[in-house]
């Protein structure tokens, strides 16, 4: 198959798996099997395009016009490719922990998750694969759409109240900000298409570049930059594998995804380091690191305390983008992939530990580590690489972040990046020092608990030996992340 | 008549045509009476008739019926016009009036308030 | 309604008179004032007035209920009919001038049908909210 | 002076409060504006004001008055906005029409301007009043509209009142939710 | 072939009276149908026609345009035309079983007369040439509409009508007042000559309160933000497929009425360039957009909310006019395609399940799609083009708006813009919720799923948002067109 009938056929593949789950709506067996099927033969799909991407290849496929210069195009690049993969590949380990996961918890609704779940694969390949802003824009926001009914899964009236937000924060910041940011842009450059270097070199003054590139970061809601940051921990009252969709496959990748893609191509690195309209994004993103995780340090409730690390991590990408250097852009890439597989692991650990015994609170890990030995083995692991310590994923992307930070005599960003460091290992390592050092809590519950169903173990475990894996080869990220900067 | 007359013709008839269309829409948004409201709304399409049929007139002219014996005739399409204007109104009316007989046997008065009390006390 | 001779009489005497006075307007439309609305009002009152006299099952004999619903509509087909009849002769909607060999006569009967069409209309209609306004009455 | 007497009875129809009374009323001021008409040369005008104005209004009014009640009560609201709002249209009126051609003149747009049915008519239609020949031919469409309009009008009075066979006596299936 | 302009507005005429002759509800819905699926081939031969050779004119009664009547299709009116006659295309099917079950038996026959006449009425405005001619076309539409208002259920529904009639006859009224002292300026009824003529007077007193009247007439007409007070409980009360075809055309037609006068007779260069019209319309209708939008947030009734939704939308229809550039025009025109195809898919699925669960009453709705999935879904489609969800046509139109206020240099309008369509989502979201994610109601586990002579239509107008969304190009080539011939003035 030519590149651009792998492109499209990648992003046909979950939306038909979408399609047919529902038909097996009466054997949950066929039912799951279908989804791995289609997750394995998607992730299959985007693997294919790799090679040809490294080789250089570029496949680009206009679907339709919808109205003269809003073109709906698929268009790869290596950062999509990236992307892509890293969403692919962890829906199937998703899909296996689920499987496990909404069957111990006897989850309601179980066929409208797979379907919700697909559909949400489908718009994040969509924006991975997006050929121009228009058409990010539509799978962003079809993103949202399809992740919302997963958000208030449980349809009671929390999980409703966390939907409202979730809706409100992303369809507000992407209408009411981003609409605008991208017409604007369009009326400018006269196109929306992506160029390396940016359409906008030298058409608009520093105030005004300025001004777009905030209506850019603060409209992209999912990248939670604070303040848009709100909608992440209430949308906690999700099952785990739709936080993990929410943490490390999707949803928030999207939004870190979109802003370097802006970036890179539509405003410009140069351009943007040439005038310094987009120095404050700097701070910006700093301030949120920081203050992020000085949050979730007093966050008891484990899976409170996950997403704040995400919010956190979420603003190494942008910071890293924000520096405008090529080692940073690196690290940056970089860290969409390690910190999705080192924050997936650390969710599938969080649900096992519901799982296997309710235990939501950090406060009750004491000795965990004893009885579930894999799953507390992998949170640790996840932890380090949160942290950024060898021999973990985590450890590459932050260091090329640093180092650039360093390059561009950005010292306030090392520091930022140094404090946070501490501050990681501040919220981190308690919970897994009590789970192995600590004496199990005694009284029943301490006894009952036991490791996970399998496929909930397998995925986690795999995750982290991903986790691990990454640090050691991490050819293929790398230097699609390296094409990014030499273009 | 002599142009002065004419004159103040002219400018009385003006003042009447717009006073008796002021008051008709006075009536309409002041009175809670729906039949009230209703006369109000006739009188208000009525005054429009002389604002059509006025300016077609020409002094020493005569009805638009083509006889040997006169020469100068009032033009006759503003008087088709008023002829439609004022079945539609009577049409109007007689509409208004059934749906106030059936308002009054739904709510037992045909006052705009105590109907509005009716529904909101609900 | 009481018997009231007097009454009954005048309106017997009247009511003819009173038609045939709906028929001048009707046909003397052409040449002074008056046509086929004029006519039906007169008309409709006529019928109206024997009503109220003689009392609506009276007037109800004379022209049913059904048979004034499907005069209403009747009158409006009369018109627009010689509308269609007009585009069947090849010319355009109410081209009378199509209706004769002759346009000018063309006209006059199109004229003619179309006031015949209005009087129906407009006098059937009248009744047919007197029968049901006083049909309202009967609680 | 006739227009005075219209104005004198359209404030009797504001005034008064008993409903019957303003029915009769307006049928005096159809009277009236009939015989203005009739000054202004629209005698057909006029006569349809008359049998119109004076003779279907007038039932109708009656008619409706007979099943409803017949006094008004005050109106409780304050008269502010109608007063506003009347006020406004009465002065743009007043602004526009003072600007109108003077009344009676020949020479008017209208006049100039307008088609000349007079000269054609009776060749075209062999119809010597011309406001039946240009409101059954000319305009003639205009005229199917407005039989429509009676139409219209008497269908729907007949479906909100007639009763259906089913509901003799009955509230209709108009139920008070 | 060339009698066509006027079969457009007979054919539904003639259906009426038949329908009043036979007075059987299976045979006066099955003429209903016939007419409703003729009128639309008719309305895009003629639009074709306008397309290639510009202006289809028709002398009514042979008659020249200066003596008598004349109907007169070009790109605007034929597009409106096709808009109505396809959306009562679509309705015909739906309206057998939703009349039949919310009307007594002896009334159907009349309701689908009152149905046609309304139809014929809107139509005789949209084609017409001649401003007396469309005050008559007018008043049809609107008695009939009265009608059509006053047989709903609920006893209200006899006040809303009343108080329709009330407002809509001082509209008429007004309207004939502007066209009155068009007349004894210009001599002449034919918009054509009226616009020709009315050049050379356009400064004078008389002309300038014509302007002020007809637009004060019409704006009550198409409820335009505050003269809007009718129409919510007028949709609210009305039978459901009389709500569906009302919301769905009337406030369009009257739309266009306005149109034709503020762009055509008038001139644009006359109305927004001297007079002050368009800051007048861009307040009004952010007001409307925001204010009415708010207060359907607070609805407890999905028919009532969706009604002040239609008020917030006729809004941006407005701006899109008031902007009275080739991009806000085309907005402008594309809203009203967009506003159609989705508030007509809207009342549709609310009216299918008010046959199956008999309430709309939000919180009896609960869970319904449980029971209705299919209809719950086409009503989220049309809710999400409502919202202006890209990939829908609702986005389309606000783009254009979007992209015009930009044009226009007022970024603030473009914020306000897509800020409006936040309280959309709030809304929409009410009832979207309700629908899927509450715990199913007593009533909403009653209901079964709507029938498929209404699911059919409903999918047929929710499958349209999406695919004009995505296929954009054809409605914002013709409303393109259409912004062109309007900005052209008179040709």
């Amino acid at each position: 198959m030519s590149p651009a009938t792998l492109l499209v056929t990648a992003l046909v593949l979950p939306a038909a798996t979408a399609l047919l789950v529902p038909l097996f709506a009466r054997s949950p067996n066929r039912r799951e099997a279908v989804t791995l099927l289609g997750a394995v033969a998607s992730f299959a799909a985007v693997a294919a395009l790799v090679p040809p991407v490294l080789a250089g290849a570029r496949p680009a496929v206009d679907l339709l016009d919808v109205l003269p210069g809003l073109v709906i195009t698929l268009a790869l690049e290596p950062l999509g490719m990236l992307f892509a993969v890293v969403a692919s590949g962890l829906w199937i380990v998703n899909s296996l922990y689920s499987i496990g996961y909404m069957r111990a918890n006897d989850e309601p609704r179980q066929t409208t998750f797979y379907v919700c779940f697909a559909a949400a694969i489908a718009a994040t390949l969509g924006t991975a694969f997006a050929g121009n802003l228009f058409t990010l824009f539509l799978f962003y926001e079809a993103l949202t759409l399809v992740t919302y009914p997963l958000v208030t899964h449980h349809r009671d009236e929390e999980a409703r109240r966390a939907g409202r937000l979730y809706l409100l924060m992303l369809v507000g910041g992407s209408t009411v900000l981003l609409l605008p940011a991208i017409a604007w842009t369009g009326i400018v450059a006269g196109s929306l298409g992506f160029h390396a270097g940016g359409i906008l070199a030298g058409k608009l003054g520093t105030a005004a570049l300025a001004l777009l590139l905030a209506l850019y970061v603060f409209g992209i809601a999912k990248a939670a930059v604070m303040p848009m940051h709100f909608w992440l921990p209430a949308a906690m009252v999700a099952p785990t594998p739709v936080s993990a969709l929410l943490h490390a496959v999707a949803v928030v990748k999207a939004g870190v995804f979109f802003i370097t893609k802006v970036i890179v191509y539509v405003i410009g690195v140069d351009t943007l380091r040439a005038d310094g309209a987009g120095d404050w994004l700097v701070y910006v993103a700093s301030f949120t690191v920081v203050v992020a995780s000085l949050v979730a340090l007093r966050q008891d409730h484990l899976k409170r305390r996950l997403a704040y690390s995400t919010i956190s991590q979420l603003s190494y990408v942008v910071l890293g983008a924000a520096l405008f250097n090529p080692l940073a852009l690196i690290g940056a890439a970089l860290h969409i992939a390690t910190h999705a597989v080192a924050k997936i692991t650390l969710f599938f650990a969080a649900g096992s530990l519901h799982t296997a015994g309710h235990v939501d609170h950090v406060s009750e890990m004491d000795g965990v580590g004893r009885r579930m030995p894999w799953t507390m083995a992998s949170f640790a692991i996840g932890a380090l690489s949160m942290i950024g310590v060898p021999p973990t994923a985590g450890f590459i992307s932050k260091w090329f972040i640093l180092a650039g930070a360093a390059g561009a005599g950005q010292w306030f960003a090392v520091a930022v990046i140094v404090v946070s460091t501490l501050l990681n290992a501040g919220y981190f390592l308690p919970p897994v020092y009590r789970a192995f050092a600590r004496a199990p809590a005694d009284g029943d519950r301490g006894d009952a608990l036991a490791e996970s169903p399998w496929p909930m173990v397998a995925a986690l475990v795999a995750t982290a030996i991903a986790t691990v894996a990454l640090f050691f080869f991490p050819d293929v990220p790398y230097r699609l992340a390296g094409m990014l900067i030499s273009g | 008549m002599s142009g002065l007359v004419g004159d103040l013709v002219a400018h009385f008839n003006q003042w009447i045509t717009v006073f008796l269309m002021v008051s008709g829409l006075f009536i309409v948004i002041a009175r809670g009476n729906m039949i009230k409201k209703l006369v109000g709304l006739s009188l208000f399409q009525t005054s429009v008739y002389l604002l059509y049929i006025a300016p077609g007139k020409i002094l020493g002219g005569t009805a638009p019926i083509i006889s040997p014996r006169f020469s100068v005739y009032s033009n006759p399409l503003p008087h088709v016009l008023i002829l439609t204007a004022i079945v539609v109104g009577v049409a109007t009316l007689a509409l208004g009036l059934a749906l106030v007989v059936r308002i009054n046997e739904a709510y037992g008065t045909i006052e705009e308030d105590e109907i509005f009390e009716q529904d909101s006390g609900r | 309604m009481r018997l009231d001779i007097i009454l009954r009489v005048t309106t017997k005497l009247l009511l003819p008179l009173m038609l045939l006075f709906a028929a001048y307007v009707q046909f003397h439309g052409d040449f002074g004032p008056g046509g086929g609305f004029q006519a039906g009002v007169i008309a409709g009152a006529t019928f109206i007035l024997y009503g109220l006299i003689y009392g609506l099952g009276a007037v109800m004999r004379v022209l049913p209920m059904a048979l004034v619903e499907t005069l209403i509509p009747l009158g409006v087909l009369i018109y627009a009919g010689v509308g269609v009849f007009a585009m069947l002769a090849g010319g355009n909607f109410l081209d009378y001038t199509r209706l004769a060999h002759e346009p000018a006569h063309g006209q006059e009967l199109g004229v003619f049908l179309v006031e015949v069409g209005v009087f129906v209309t407009v006098s059937s209609t009248m009744l047919a909210i007197f029968y049901a306004l006083a049909g309202r009455g009967r609680r | 002076m006739l227009l005075t007497l219209l104005a004198a009875t359209t404030i009797g129809v504001v005034r008064v409060r008993n409903l019957f009374a303003a029915a009769v009323l307006t049928g005096v001021y159809s009277f009236l504006m009939a015989s203005v008409l009739i000054v202004l040369d629209a005698v057909d005008v006029a006569m349809t004001e008359a049998s119109v104005g004076a003779g279907i209004a007038m039932v109708l009014m009656l008619g409706a008055l007979y099943l409803t009640k017949t006094d008004e009560s005050p109106p409780v609201h304050t008269v502010l906005l109608p007063v506003f709002v009347a006020g406004v249209t009465g002065v743009a009126l007043i602004w526009a029409m003072s600007a109108l051609p003077p009344f009676g003149a020949a020479a008017t747009p209208l006049q100039l301007a307008g088609p000349d049915y007079l000269q054609r008519s009776l060749a075209e239609t062999g119809i010597p009043n011309v406001v039946t020949s240009v409101l059954a031919s000319y305009r003639g469409y205009d005229t199917l509209g407005e039989t429509t309009v009676i139409f219209t009008a008497g269908i729907a009075v007949l479906l909100l009142l007639k009763r259906g066979p089913a509901r003799e006596g009955g509230d209709d299936d108009q139920q008070p939710s | 072939m060339q009698q066509l302009p006027v079969l457009q507005v007979v054919i539904p005429l003639l259906g009426a009276l038949l329908c009043a002759l036979v007075r059987r509800p299976l045979a006066a819905w099955l003429v209903a149908t016939v007419v409703s699926w003729t009128v639309p081939v008719i309305a895009v031969v003629l639009l074709h026609e306008a397309l290639v050779d510009g202006v289809v004119s028709y002398h009514l009664g042979g008659w020249d345009p200066s003596l008598g009547i004349e109907y007169r299709v070009d790109v605007v009116n034929g597009l409106i035309l096709v808009i109505v006659s396809v959306i009562a295309a679509v309705i015909a099917p739906f309206a057998r079983q939703s009349v039949a079950a919310e009307l007594a038996p002896e009334r159907v026959a009349w309701f689908y007369t009152m149905y046609l006449l309304s139809l014929a009425g809107m139509l005789g405005i949209t084609i017409t040439g001649d401003a007396f001619n469309a005050f008559v076309f007018l008043e049809i539409s609107s008695l009939s509409s009265y009608a059509l208002i006053a047989l709903g259920r609920d006893r209200r529904a006899l006040v809303a009508a009343y108080q329709y009639l009330i407002l809509g006859t001082i509209g008429a009224t007004f309207y004939v007042i502007g066209v009155g002292l068009l007349y004894v300026m210009t001599g002449t009824l034919n918009l054509g000559l009226m616009a020709e003529r009315v050049v050379a007077v356009e400064t004078t007193r008389p002309v300038i309160a014509a302007l002020a009247f007809i637009t004060v007439g019409i704006s009550l007409k198409l409820a335009l933000f505050p003269l809007h007070v009718w129409l919510p409980n007028a949709y609210a009360y009305a039978p459901s497929t009389a709500t569906v075809f009302l919301a769905a055309t009337s406030t369009k037609v009257a739309i266009y009425l306005l149109t034709r006068f503020l762009f055509f007779v008038f001139g644009a260069r006359f109305v927004f360039g001297e007079m002050p019209v368009t800051p007048i319309f861009v307040a009004f209708s952010i007001a409307a957009i925001f204010v009415a939008a708010t207060v359907a947030v607070f609805q407890s009734d999905a028919k009532r909310l969706f009604a002040y939704s239609s008020v917030a939308q006729i809004g941006y229809i407005t701006l899109g006019l008031a902007l009275a550039t080739t991009t806000g025009l085309t907005g402008g025109f594309v809203h009203i395609i967009a506003h159609a195809l989705t508030k007509a898919a809207l009342f549709m699925a609310l009216g299918a399940i008010m046959f199956r669960a008999g309430t709309v009453a939000i919180d009896d709705l609960g869970g319904i799609g449980r029971t209705m999935p299919l209809t719950v879904a086409a009503l989220t489609v049309a809710g999400l083009s409502l919202i202006g969800i890209p990939g829908t046509i609702g986005f389309v139109s606000k783009w254009y708006l979007v992209v015009a206020s930009f044009e226009a240099g007022w970024w603030w309008l473009a914020f306000l813009i897509v800020a409006s369509s936040l309280i959309t989502l709030v809304y929409v979201g009410r009832v979207v919720e309700a629908a899927w994610f509450r715990e199913p109601t007593a009533v909403a586990l009653a209901a079964r799923e709507a029938p498929a002579a209404m699911l059919i239509p409903i999918w047929l107008l929710a499958g349209a948002t999406i695919y004009l969304g995505l296929d954009a190009g054809r409605a914002a080539g013709i409303a393109g067109k259409v912004a062109a011939t309007l900005l052209g003035g008179p040709q």
